[in-house]
């Protein structure tokens, strides 16, 4: 049995400085809940991993207009133009990672790997400074592990052992993130007592804590 | 030029455009479509073609818009707007997505660009200091789709877009197959570019003084359909 | 729609000198079918990648038996002692790979990865002819990616669209195998109109015709 | 020292071992156990303390074997066996096994060897020209779980398994951090073995007549169950 926590009190245990992966695309299955309380919070001077940074107003977007972010590590930034703006003003750092290879990293460090050849991104930006490889006549790109202090990710259904279950578009990066970092807190949409070992997506050993985010 | 512009409205480009991008597609292919004018691509899939669309935040079978209450918040395009998800569609996360992707899994992507050159690097991604947006999910696909088909305005602002070199950041190198624009369609070959289909409304010699690229003009050369 | 084809059809698709992936642990989640057919037709010289040779007188066990595979790549081949018994006596080529960098080597090929950088081996004889690299202080041996003309699948509920469902032990390694090799061909337990879009596990854009196995 | 092998039958031995590597898991841990010995431990886990089985094909929550109609023929344990899916349990695919194996994200893992060595190196999956069954799961499970705890016979047809340096192929290197056989208990530090449990029946010259390796003596000793 996992134990079930408030929203208040996943937010607790990040601290200033932290390292967080949320998990969601655009508003779409990401622990907004959770969120709210880091914001209310104001738990600031964090690393967020996650694949965009939302829009103005909502969920991973308040994180960056509150100014809690000192740097964020994504693959896509435009949907939010405060990120941009301070970007551009020198106050916030970010890292542009193409997203299959964001993901990748991220599954990197949850399965144990030293890192991945990939050959997205040959000959571009994202080659500088990195090491690259000659495979069977192909050119590729090494690129390593990436994890994080705490992931916070979004479950359509959860049950009491920690399994989750996913309706529609909301799995995105929750299913990877989950195996990344030292502590993964789930927010579900439902928590129900047991799903059908059949219809897991997440496996409860992934999962330490859950938050009953209700209907958002 | 700047008479013939104003004879093609914003749809009328997007039209013409759209509708060639469309006759790229066999039955069967499963595509995958960037946001803005790659979109408008779905609309005009043959008759008789079944095309199924792929989407980066985790849907295959990208169905219509979706308005009023036949939404469902849990369902969205990379773009994030709500959509149906079609008779055999499946959800999957972003792993999945970009195995697909990656992985060669699809058959053709539409796609924007700033800059195409003669040798097929695209830069679709990043005017620095002026519009950083990232890459999203631009580099697996292009790097990974069997066809790679970018579709733009043939000149944007003034601007020259289809180049002898990119002079902004790239997105991939030397993986663009088609470019259409609503002047006329160049395949990239090992050589360079070919030009296969010109808009009637123009002559081999308003492209050449619209294309940075040097391009060899194809002896079976169509009228592309306005 | 998939083709939907008989088990005679698909083994007349495979030649001599093909390599083909069969997904299976032991006897759960195997193609058997299919298998059957490729024994009846005689087709030999088969490179066989699997997670292990199966039993005596059962599926995979089949061919090596009939002596149709002329190299398997597997973890294990403990439960069948005639492969063993023809490693020793130099008739079949045998390639032991731990099972974890077996279905990454799949997994990589699938997803256009150009290798990755495993713990899995590290200062034992699987290291051997193969690069190492220090990443952040710990050896890792590199792998590269594995492909085969055809992978042979299992899959508990299949789709007129080419979905695939499991039940139970099932899943193996027929998911990851279904993205990695030219031809994909699924024996479906049990074919269905269309599967509810969120139980999906294999996506039906890897498969390429399914054979209705019935109930095996 | 014959004499005293009479006195233990397989069944003892089994159960001394099985219950002395129960004694290792923490409420709520994730465990992977080989099959054979291991699979016993399974029947020793203590009152009030909860583990959870992973099995690499593709079961987290492995319960109790099934026989008759209880059997469902899709659910098997790796070694090949019906068992149950316990309340709370998920199935899973071999990348996903693989994920937690070699990911971290078991906790203790119980296996048999062929020797282990003073280092923590292990040696359990082939006898070169004799023994050729393949590694399987184990290489990725002993390098990627938390704990590694080898349980074996201490002596298996006369020859000594504890050694100081393995001539078997390796499965893993430094990878141990507790053998269990039936006459003692060695925790493997960075230094060497220490003995930290004896069984009564044993001195601890017997158990030093029976062991290649160096060790040490824990000022702790504890005696074991028998």
């Amino acid at each position: 049995m996992k134990k079930i926590i408030s929203a208040k009190e996943a937010a607790n245990m990040i601290k200033d400085g932290s390292s967080i992966m949320v998990g969601g695309f655009l508003s779409c299955g990401t622990p907004d809940k959770i969120i709210d309380e880091i914001v209310r919070q104001n738990i600031s001077n964090l690393t967020m991993i996650c694949n965009d940074t939302s829009t103005l107003g909502n969920d991973r977007g308040k994180l960056i207009e509150n100014k809690q972010i000192k740097k964020v590590i994504a693959s896509h930034i435009g949907t939010n133009p405060e990120t941009g703006r301070q970007m551009n003003a020198g106050e916030i750092e970010v890292d542009l990672v193409p997203m299959g290879t964001l993901i990748e990293k991220i599954r990197a460090k949850g399965s144990g790997l030293g890192g991945f050849l990939t050959p997205t991104g040959v000959g571009t930006v994202i080659e500088d400074g990195k090491e690259t490889m000659i495979v069977d006549g192909k050119k590729y790109i090494f690129e390593k592990p990436l994890g994080a202090d705490f992931a916070l990710i979004y479950g359509t259904k959860v049950d009491k052992y920690g399994n989750v279950c996913f309706h529609g578009t909301t799995r995105n990066h929750n299913t990877i993130m989950a195996t990344a970092a030292e502590t993964v807190i789930v927010q579900a949409e439902k928590l129900v007592d047991c799903l059908d070992p059949d219809e897991v997506v997440i496996p409860g050993l992934f999962i330490d804590y859950i938050v009953v985010g209700g209907d958002n | 030029m700047a008479v013939i512009m104003q004879e093609l409205s914003k749809e009328d480009i997007r039209k013409i455009i759209a509708k060639r991008a469309a006759l790229e597609f066999k039955d069967g292919d499963v595509v995958t479509l960037g946001i803005g004018l790659p979109t408008a691509v779905a609309d005009y899939v043959p008759e008789g073609i079944n095309v199924i669309f792929q989407s980066e935040n985790g849907l295959l079978g990208v169905g219509k818009s979706q308005k009023g209450d036949k939404i469902d918040k849990n369902i969205i395009n990379a773009g994030g707007g709500f959509v149906e998800a079609k008779t055999g569609s499946s959800f999957y996360d972003s792993q999945m997505a970009f195995t697909m992707m990656r992985g060669g899994h699809i058959d053709a992507t539409v796609l924007g660009a700033l800059q195409v050159d003669e040798k097929g690097n695209l830069a679709s991604w990043l005017i620095p200091g002026k519009f950083v947006p990232g890459m999203g999910g631009s580099m697996d696909l292009v790097v990974g789709a069997k066809k790679v088909i970018v579709v733009m305005e043939h000149i944007s602002k003034g601007q020259i877009k289809i180049v002898k070199k990119c002079n902004l950041p790239l997105t991939a190198c030397r993986e663009v197959n088609l470019i259409i624009t609503e002047r006329c369609v160049f395949k990239v070959n090992d050589n360079g570019l070919v030009m296969t289909d010109i808009n009637p409304m123009f002559t081999i010699d308003d492209i050449k003084c619209s294309v940075e690229a040097d391009f060899i003009v194809s002896s079976n050369l169509r009228a592309m359909s306005i």
